[in-house]
């Protein structure tokens, strides 16, 4: 069990959301359900700060939201298909997000995805222990 | 008696939604994507089902973190489109089948199943892609629909093996429903994606390939993976390849291929779809 | 590393609870069913453990008809009260254990148990009468508390073995958590009662009996009694004692039964009240 | 699994509550729900019928609320640990509600309690088969 969150931790670029993150995360990710709704996508958009200050979460986070900083987000406890509704309320796709957090532009991003992906090789182990 | 008649695999990519909801799918980008579904709409609509089981995850949309079902059914009357940020999809209301849904709970939870029961639910990008790319942009879905949610957002998922046990209870399940309904089993998500962080857009070919081959020869033996090797080899959001179990494990163990398409990208992820088919009786 | 010393089960009546919190304890009628539980009392304040893993069922208070958990583990940091129709019970603030919640949901799913994960709830009289029971009516409760919600409302109800299993699952959760706590387990609800209808009042002395006598002594016996030999012996109500085989699973085979106590009536219900110790490390 | 739900009718007295009762009482049993909030309390006592009229059930279960039939509440739906919530509203105990089930005044249903309950002999089955 404990082995079982370990292993995780040899993965390259990559946080699963496990109890740790889900608890440091939960008022950030709740306040993301808010913008299901219509009014309180508006009410964000309106001041997004005002709007932030609404949920108990940490400072850090509200930044992090303000500014679209979604790799510290998921730092922060963020999961991403909760961060997601931030992006869908900014009427960016998820192309987009993805640039941001690969920290590449949009249509280089595209290019790679177009060309078949991010390779596996060279992605798969920190350690080099998984080949 | 009820059964089970075919089983099927799909990507449930929200960008697909929208390029269907957008009238798109002819431009370039999405024109391979369309084209690999040009016979399994031609199939479906030859063997129509009664009612579809729907395996997929919700997306943060029906279930927050105030609570996380592992596995959730649906037996209410009907399911709406969910708002995940950009209003609904402009799709049908989703007709549920309360009586098989309410059966299925009732068998599995004797079974030794840990279900959910839900009666009221929105239902996401996850269950209603999958009807797009099937049924296309019809008034109504042409048949109903019982949707299982299986936890795939909060670590940690049920395993592999829990998946395809329960793809056997539910066959069991269909099979002692006193009527006669055609009932097809759809597990979606996948195949390698990766949606977070620095090495969001991960693909790995080789692995879903492997998978697919895997999925009517040898389902057992996907059925041994571990959670950490989906993450690693097929992206953290690959990990909804579970799902696929759950649909194998309600088909026969002898079912068929009769279609296979893979897709490398739609948006962000690997299109994996594939038709099984039970034998004949 | 964190153990189980010992587990208990006992009734959660919300009469009980009322006549706590409005000071009827020392009246005639109340006045045995609290003296069962005397010795309880300073057994437990030598006892002290630092969580509890507290089995009860939900009493349509935290859960509507909307979502119906099989099996929901509570990993909130605290649980209020729940209003179930006259206000709030004036008791403290029940104070969740997340790290050790999390901790078993984590084990217990990779164990396949589908579990349900809740981060907010109110917890109802099934849950915080046992409390009062046990630690009278103190400022805050003297140890943390870990709710496992368990469905007895919606037929069918978990089987007794996966009753039993589970406390299996939850013994080797705990027994693997990096920490040194000192761990209860309580089962509650029962023993006979039916609330509804008809056959209201119901109580069957020999069928109580024969629990308790099995729960020591062969409760691999008690784990095979179907859903239908609950109600029809012990009530419709009587179907609460399923989760006292989760205790019962939690605890080792040679676990020693130190207190004992059956009085009837209370309000509707058989009282029913034990304690087992786990044999000394 | 036929057998499963069949078994429990041979039970007197006795309302099993599965999907067919579930299915029927479903908005009943929400309606009680949201008696678990002290306005709602407090607009149900001000006007029964008219706030009984906001929950899309049935006549019939709307005049079983009203006459307080628990037994027709039952029949149609209800399950007792939802309906509690009526009584808990009107301000009577449990047992009164099971004197008013079992259609005896509530001291004499008091008294049967103390004197040790309803005996088990004679209300296992309908049919006679279990003994
Ligand atoms: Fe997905
Ligand atoms: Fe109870």
């Amino acid at each position: 069990m404990k082995g079982y969150n370990e292993a995780f931790q040899d993965i390259p670029g990559t946080v699963v959301f496990d109890a740790t993150q889900s608890r440091l995360g939960y008022h950030l990710n709740q306040f993301c359900m808010s913008l299901m709704k219509a009014d309180n996508r508006a009410a964000f958009k309106a001041g997004e700060r005002a709007y932030l200050e609404r949920w108990p979460m940490t400072e850090e986070q509200r930044q992090a939201v303000l500014d679209r900083d979604y790799n510290r987000m998921i730092a922060l406890g963020g999961n991403i298909y909760f961060l997601a509704k931030i992006g869908a309320t900014d009427g960016f796709s998820f192309q987009n997000l993805a640039s941001k957090m690969t920290g590449v532009p949009e249509d280089e991003y595209k290019a790679m995805m177009v060309a078949g992906g991010r390779p596996i090789e060279g992605n798969r182990s920190k350690t080099g222990k998984a080949k | 008696m009820a059964r089970i008649t075919a089983g099927l695999t799909t990507s449930h990519i929200p960008a697909v939604g929208a390029a269907i909801d957008l009238g798109k799918t002819g431009e370039p980008y999405w024109k391979p994507v369309f084209a690999g579904y040009e016979f399994s709409k031609r199939w479906i609509a030859e063997h129509m089902p009664d009612v579809v089981v729907l395996v997929y995850n919700d997306h943060a949309s029906a279930f927050s973190l105030e609570m996380i079902p592992t596995f959730a059914i649906g037996c209410a009357e009907s399911f709406q489109p969910a708002d995940e940020g950009w209003g609904p999809r402009p799709v049908p209301v989703v007709q549920g089948h309360p009586e098989l849904a309410w059966h299925i709970a009732q068998s599995t939870i004797l079974d030794e199943f840990d279900m959910t029961i839900v009666n009221r639910m929105d239902v996401d990008h996850g269950l209603t892609v999958p009807l797009s790319l099937l049924f296309g942009q019809p008034a109504a879905w042409p048949c109903k629909v019982i949707p299982l949610a299986v936890n795939v957002v909060q670590y940690p998922p049920p395993t592999g093996n829990r998946c395809w046990n329960l793809g056997r209870a539910i066959s069991k399940a269909v099979a002692s429903f006193d009527r006669d309904l055609k009932v097809m089993v759809w597990g979606t998500g996948g195949m390698s994606h990766q949606l977070q962080g620095p090495r969001a857009g991960l693909i790995n070919r080789d692995f879903d390939t492997r998978f697919l081959d895997g999925l009517t020869k040898d389902p057992e033996a996907l059925a041994k993976i571990p959670h950490v090797e989906y993450v690693r080899e097929a992206g953290s959001e690959g990990i909804e390849l579970v799902m696929w179990l759950i649909m194998r494990g309600a088909l026969e163990r002898a079912a068929r291929e009769v279609h296979r398409f893979y897709h490398v990208p739609a948006s962000n992820t690997a299109v994996g779809h594939i038709i099984l088919e039970n034998p004949p009786r």
